[in-house]
C-alpha cells in the first residue's frame, strides 16, 4: 500500500512539476474555459428569465467541453518517445499510474472550475436560492465523475485510430447518469425548489462504482498492446 | 529452424528461454515459430532486413507484447511480468521525459523500481559518460546523447538481462563505438544483453553471437557478422 | 537617450497624480451617481489608450507583412501587450461601475461587448505568440493581428443589430458632457498615454535587447567552436 | 485559374476518395454529434415552453463543437509523414491547397448538420413560425464561417505547441460575429418574430472578407517553417 | 571556407551555388556560413555527425527553411520557388499517403506538376523496381518498398536536382545498394544529385564527391569517404 502511494505521489509530482513549469497547458485551458463561457453565453439569451433554469445544464456542459480537452492531454506526455513502455516494463503497479493521473486531471478541472463558475455568476447574474455549500460536493463529485472515467477512457482510446474523437464517444455515453445527476443537484441548488439529497447520493454511488472499477480492470488496459 | 540450443558453451540454465514463440498481427505474420536460448554474461546481436521482426521478438522478451503462441521462460520464470524488475528495455525511442533533465528522468524511474537513492542517479549518469549536473532538459539533447541518457535508463535498477532496439541508429560513429564499449563492459559483468541493430560491423568483436533473422525466423547463429552474411538467401 | 527615459518617468508620474488629484477631489460630483462616477476618468481614459494601442498594433502588424521588419515586429508585441493590460483595466472598472449604478455585473451591450471580443482576440494573439514553436512566430502573429482587425467592425456590427435596448451612457447621449468632466476626462487621458508610451517603450527596450542577446550568443557560438578555417 | 481549378479538385478529390474510403472519420464524427444532441437534450430541459427560444443557440453551439473536432483532423492527414513538406517543394499554388481544404470541410460539416437537424427538431419538437426555406442560406453561410476560418486557423496551429488546443483558442474569438449573426438569424426563423434578412447580410459579408483574407494570406502560413 | 569554385571540373556555370548561408533557430546557430557549388552530372554525399546541419541545410536548398543570412541561387535563379519544379525533394520521412497505392500517390503528385500522364506514372513504378499494379497502400509496404516509392515521387516530374536526405536509414543493406545504383543511372543521365547519409560507405564509388559537414559548417570536400574521415578532427 506504501508503495502505491510511493509510486502514485512520484508520479503526480513529476506532472504537477512539468505543468507547473510551463503553465502552458493551465493557460490554454483557461482562455478556452473562458471561450466556452463567452459564446454559451451569447448564444442563449442569458437576460432571460429563466436563466437560473437553464445555468445549472450550460456550467455542467461548459464544464464537461473543457474537461474533455484538458482529459484529452492526459497521456500525451506518456506517448511522446513512448514513455509509456518504460512504465510497462518497470514493476510499479498500473493503477499507481492511473491514480496519479487521475489526480491530477482532478486538481487540474477544480482549477479551472473555480476560476470559471464566478464568470457565470457575472455572466448570468446568478444566486443560488438553496443552500450554496451544497455546490462543493457536488462539484467535486460531479468533476470526479468525469475525471475518473475520462482518465480510463483516454487511455483505452490511446490504442485507437483518431483518438481525440475517440474520447469524447466513449466517455460521454458513460457519464450521462453521473451528469444528469450533477445538473440536476445544481439546478436545484440554485432555484431552492427542492432538496438535492438523492442527486448527491446517486452521484456518490456512481464514484465510488466507477473508481473501483477503473482501478481494477486499469491493468488491463495498460496491458493491452 | 537453426536451434542452437546444444552449443551454447555456458554449462548454466539458460537466461531466456524462447520457444516455438508465434505472434500474428492481425492476418500478418511478424514471428513464425522462433526458438532461441540467450545465456548470461553473453552479447548477442540480432540482425535481419526491415520487417524481419526483430522489434516484435524483442517486445514480447520484454513482456511488452503477448506472443500468439509459444512461451518466453526468463530466469525459470514462465511469468515475464513477476520478474520484469530485472528488465533492461531500449526501444527505438528514447522513453524519456523531453521537459525534464537527466537526472530528474532517472530519478523518477528509479523510484518505479522502488529505489530512492540520489547517489546512485548521478553514478549511473557518470557510468555513461555524460554530466549528472547538466540541467539542459532532455529534449534539447543531442540524439548521442539522448542514446547515452537512454541508457542510463535502462541501466539504473542494475538489470539481469538488456534488451536493446537499435541504439545506433542516428548517431554517429563516435558515439555509437563508445555505446559499444559500454555494452561490452556490462556484459562483462555478467549481464545477458541482446542488441537489435542494423549496424552489425560496429558489433564485430563485441558481440559474442550474431543471430539472423528473417521473416519472422531465427535463420542462423554465428559468431561474427560477415561470415553468413549473404548464406541464408540460398534459399 | 538614457537620459530622457528618467525625465520622462518623473514627468508622467506627476501628471498621473495631477490627474488623480483632478478626478478625485477637483471635477464635480456627478448629481445621481455620486462619487462612483469617478471611475469614468480611469474607465474611459483605459479604453481609448487601449484602442489607440491595437491600432498601432495593426499598423505594425501590416508593415511587418509589407517589409519583414522586426522593428516592426517588436512594436506589434509590445502594443498588444500593453493594450492587453489597459483593455484589462475598462474590463474590471466596467463592472465594478456597473454594480451600484445598474444593479448587475454585466450586460450584452454594444461597447461591452466589442471591448469583450476585442479583448479576447488580443489575448490569443498573444497566446499564439506563446505558443508559436517555429522561428515564424511574427510572421502568424502578424496574420493573425489582421484576422482581428478585419473582425472588429464585424464585431461591432453584429452587436449593433442584436440589442437594441442597451443601457444609455449616464452622461446624455449627445456628448453633452460637462466641460469641467471633459477637461479632467482629457488630463487623464493624457497622463495614461504617457503612462502607456513609457511602459511602451521599455519593453519595446527589452524586446530588442532580448533580440541582440540572442543574436550575441548565437554569434559567440559561433566564433567558439572550430571558428571559420 | 485552370491550373488552380485542377490542382484543387485533384487534391479535393483525393482527401474525399480517402474519407469514403475508410469511412472512420464520419462515423466518429456522426456518433459524437448525436451524443452532443444527446447531452444538450439531457442538460437542458426540452418540454420547457421557451425551446423555440434556445433552439437556436444550443444547435450552433453543438455544431460548433461537432465542427471544431473536425476541423482539427484536417491537416492530419499531411502532416503525417509530412506530406505537407511535398506540396510545398511543388510549384503547385498554396490557395488550391487551401480551397480543397476548406471545401472538403464545408461538404463534411454540412453532411453533419443535415444528419443532426432532425434529431433536434424530434428532441425539442421544433416547428419554424418563419420562412424554413431561409434556414438553409443561413445554415450554408454559417457553415462556411466556421469552416473557412477554422481551416485556415488549423493550419496556422500546425505551427504551435500543443496543436488541438490551439484551434478554438484561435478561431473562437474572431467567430463571435459569424456565431452571433447565425443564432440569431436561426432564432428569428424559428420564432418569426422578425426578418432575418439584416444577419444574412452581415454573414455574407463575413464570408467575403474573411475567404479573401484566407485565401491571400495561406501562402504566408503555409510556407511559414 | 573550403570553397572549392575553382576546384570543379564542369566548365557551365553551377547548377546550386551557396553563398555564406546562415541559418538561426532562435539562439541556436544551424548553418553558419555555408558556401558551396554544386554542379549538373555530379552526385555528391553529405556527410557529417549528428546535428552538424545537414537536413537543415538540404532543407534550405530545397527552399522549405528560409535561411537567415546568404543566398542560394539554383539554375542561376536567386528565387527558388520560382524554379521549384526542377526540384526533386527527399526527406527521412516518405512523403506519402500511407492510405492510397504507389499508383494513387504518384498520380497525385503528378498533378501538383501539372502531369496528367497515367503512363508516366507505371513507367517511374518500375523504375525504381516495383509493381505498378500493387493495389496495397503504401502504409503496408515495407521500409524498402517505401522508400523506393519515395524515389519514384522525387522523380515523377522529371527533375534537374535531386535532394535526398538520408535515403538509406532503416533500410536493408540489399536495398540500399540497389537505390545507390539508380541513383548513379541518374547522374549518369546528368542530373545534380545531393544525398546526406551516415552510410558513407554505401556511396563509395557511386559518388563524385564526398561532402564533410561539422557545426554547421562545410570543413572539406574530398573524393573518397575514408581519406578525410578524421582529418577535420584535428582541432
Ligand atoms: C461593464 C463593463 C463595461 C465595459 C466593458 C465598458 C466599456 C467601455 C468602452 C470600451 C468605452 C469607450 C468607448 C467609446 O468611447 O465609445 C466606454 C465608455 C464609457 N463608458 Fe463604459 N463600459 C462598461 C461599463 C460602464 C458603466 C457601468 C458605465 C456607467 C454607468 C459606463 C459609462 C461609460 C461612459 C459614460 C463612457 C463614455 C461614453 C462616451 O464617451 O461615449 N461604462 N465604456
Ligand atoms: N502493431 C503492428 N501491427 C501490425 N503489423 C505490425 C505491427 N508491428 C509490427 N508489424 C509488422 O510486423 C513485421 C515485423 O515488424 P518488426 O518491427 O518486428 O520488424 P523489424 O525487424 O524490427 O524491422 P525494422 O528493421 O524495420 O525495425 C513488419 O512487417 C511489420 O509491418
Ligand atoms: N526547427 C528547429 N528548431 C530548433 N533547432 C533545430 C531545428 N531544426 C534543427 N535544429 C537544430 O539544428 C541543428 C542541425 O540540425 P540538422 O537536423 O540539420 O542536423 P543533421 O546534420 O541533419 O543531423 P542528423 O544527422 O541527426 O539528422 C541541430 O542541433 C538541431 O537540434
Ligand atoms: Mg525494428
Ligand atoms: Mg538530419
Amino acid at each position: 500500500m506504501s508503495r502505491l502511494a510511493a509510486i502514485t505521489g512520484a508520479a503526480l509530482a513529476k506532472d504537477l512539476r512539468l505543468e507547473w513549469r510551463s503553465k502552458d497547458a493551465i493557460n490554454a485551458m483557461l482562455f478556452f474555459a473562458l471561450l466556452v463561457v463567452v459564446i454559451f453565453s451569447f448564444s442563449f439569451n442569458p437576460t432571460a428569465e429563466e436563466s437560473r433554469q437553464i445555468a445549472g445544464g450550460l456550467i455542467w456542459v461548459a464544464f464537461l467541453f473543457a474537461a474533455v480537452v484538458a482529459l484529452n492531454q492526459t497521456w500525451a506526455r506518456e506517448l511522446r518517445n513512448q514513455v509509456l513502455d518504460a512504465y510497462r516494463v518497470s514493476p510499479a503497479p498500473a493503477s499507481a499510474l492511473f491514480l496519479s493521473k487521475a489526480l491530477g486531471n482532478f486538481i487540474f478541472v477544480s482549477v479551472l472550475e473555480a476560476l470559471m463558475a464566478p464568470l457565470f455568476i457575472i455572466f448570468y447574474s446568478l444566486r443560488a436560492l438553496g443552500p450554496t455549500w451544497q455546490l462543493i460536493p457536488v462539484s467535486a463529485l460531479g468533476t470526479w465523475a468525469i475525471v475518473v472515467n475520462g482518465t480510463f477512457f483516454a487511455a483505452m482510446s490511446l490504442r485507437t485510430r483518431s483518438r481525440e474523437i475517440m474520447l469524447p464517444l466513449l466517455l460521454f455515453p458513460i457519464s450521462i447518469p453521473a451528469l444528469l445527476a450533477t445538473v440536476n443537484a445544481t439546478t436545484l441548488i440554485l432555484t431552492g425548489e427542492a432538496s438535492a439529497k438523492v442527486w448527491i447520493v446517486l452521484l456518490l454511488a456512481y464514484d465510488v462504482v466507477f473508481t473501483t472499477g477503473c482501478l481494477l480492470l486499469f491493468e488491463i488496459v495498460l496491458h493491452a498492446e | 529452424m537453426t536451434d542452437t540450443d546444444a552449443t551454447h558453451p555456458s554449462s548454466l540454465s539458460p537466461v531466456i528461454s524462447v520457444n516455438n514463440l508465434v505472434k500474428y498481427f492481425g492476418r500478418f505474420v511478424a514471428l513464425r515459430g522462433v526458438s532461441a536460448v540467450f545465456d548470461a554474461g553473453r552479447m548477442y546481436a540480432l540482425i535481419g532486413d526491415n520487417g524481419a521482426g526483430k522489434t516484435t521478438f524483442l517486445r514480447a522478451l520484454a513482456g511488452l507484447t503477448k506472443p500468439t503462441r509459444g512461451s518466453i521462460s526468463v530466469l525459470g520464470n514462465l511469468d515475464i511480468h513477476s520478474v520484469c524488475r530485472y528488465f533492461g528495455y531500449m526501444a527505438h525511442p528514447s522513453l524519456l521525459y523531453d521537459e525534464m533533465s537527466g537526472v530528474e528522468n532517472l530519478r523518477y524511474f528509479s523510484r518505479l523500481y522502488g529505489i530512492r537513492n540520489d547517489q546512485r542517479c548521478a553514478e549511473v549518469i557518470r557510468l555513461v559518460g555524460l554530466d549528472p549536473q547538466l540541467a539542459r532538459p532532455v529534449g534539447q539533447y543531442s540524439q548521442g546523447m539522448r542514446q547515452r541518457m537512454s541508457l542510463a535508463r535502462v541501466v539504473i535498477h542494475d538489470p539481469k538481462v538488456l534488451l536493446l532496439d537499435e541504439p545506433f541508429s542516428n548517431v554517429d560513429v563516435s558515439s555509437a563505438r563508445e555505446i559499444v564499449e559500454l555494452l561490452a563492459q556490462m556484459r562483462d559483468s555478467g549481464k545477458t544483453i541482446v542488441v537489435v541493430t542494423h549496424q552489425a560491423q560496429l558489433l564485430e568483436g563485441a558481440a559474442d553471437e550474431f543471430v539472423w533473422m528473417r521473416e519472422g525466423q531465427i535463420v542462423s547463429r554465428t559468431s561474427d557478422s560477415q561470415s553468413s552474411r549473404r548464406e541464408p538467401e540460398e534459399r | 537617450m538614457k537620459r530622457v527615459f528618467p525625465i520622462l518617468g518623473i514627468l508622467t508620474a506627476a501628471l498621473l497624480s495631477y490627474a488623480l488629484y483632478e478626478a478625485l477631489i477637483a471635477a464635480p460630483t456627478e448629481q445621481t451617481m455620486g462619487n462612483v462616477q469617478r471611475i469614468f476618468y480611469y474607465h474611459v481614459a483605459s479604453a481609448w489608450t487601449a484602442f489607440l494601442l491595437f491600432f498601432i498594433n495593426f499598423g505594425a502588424s501590416v508593415a511587418y507583412l509589407i517589409r519583414r521588419n522586426p522593428i516592426a515586429d517588436a512594436i506589434a508585441v509590445t502594443t498588444a501587450e500593453v493594450g492587453v493590460v489597459f483593455c484589462t483595466v475598462v474590463l474590471v472598472t466596467g463592472p465594478l461601475w456597473a454594480r451600484p449604478v445598474w444593479g448587475i455585473w454585466w450586460t450584452w451591450d454594444v461597447r461591452l461587448t466589442s471591448t469583450l471580443v476585442l479583448w479576447l482576440i488580443y489575448v490569443s494573439y498573444l497566446m499564439l505568440r506563446r505558443f508559436s514553436s517555429s522561428g515564424q512566430t511574427p510572421l502568424l502573429a502578424a496574420v493573425l493581428a489582421v484576422f482581428g482587425a478585419l473582425d472588429v467592425p464585424l464585431v461591432y456590427f453584429s452587436i449593433w443589430f442584436f440589442r437594441t435596448q442597451h443601457p444609455q451612457p449616464v452622461i446624455g447621449g449627445g456628448g453633452s458632457i460637462d466641460p469641467r468632466m471633459m477637461h479632467v476626462l482629457l488630463l487623464n487621458w493624457a497622463a495614461f498615454l504617457c503612462f502607456a508610451f513609457l511602459v511602451c517603450w521599455s519593453r519595446y527596450r527589452l524586446e530588442r535587447l532580448q533580440k541582440d542577446v540572442e543574436e550575441a550568443q548565437a554569434l559567440e557560438s559561433m566564433v567558439q567552436p572550430g571558428g571559420t578555417r
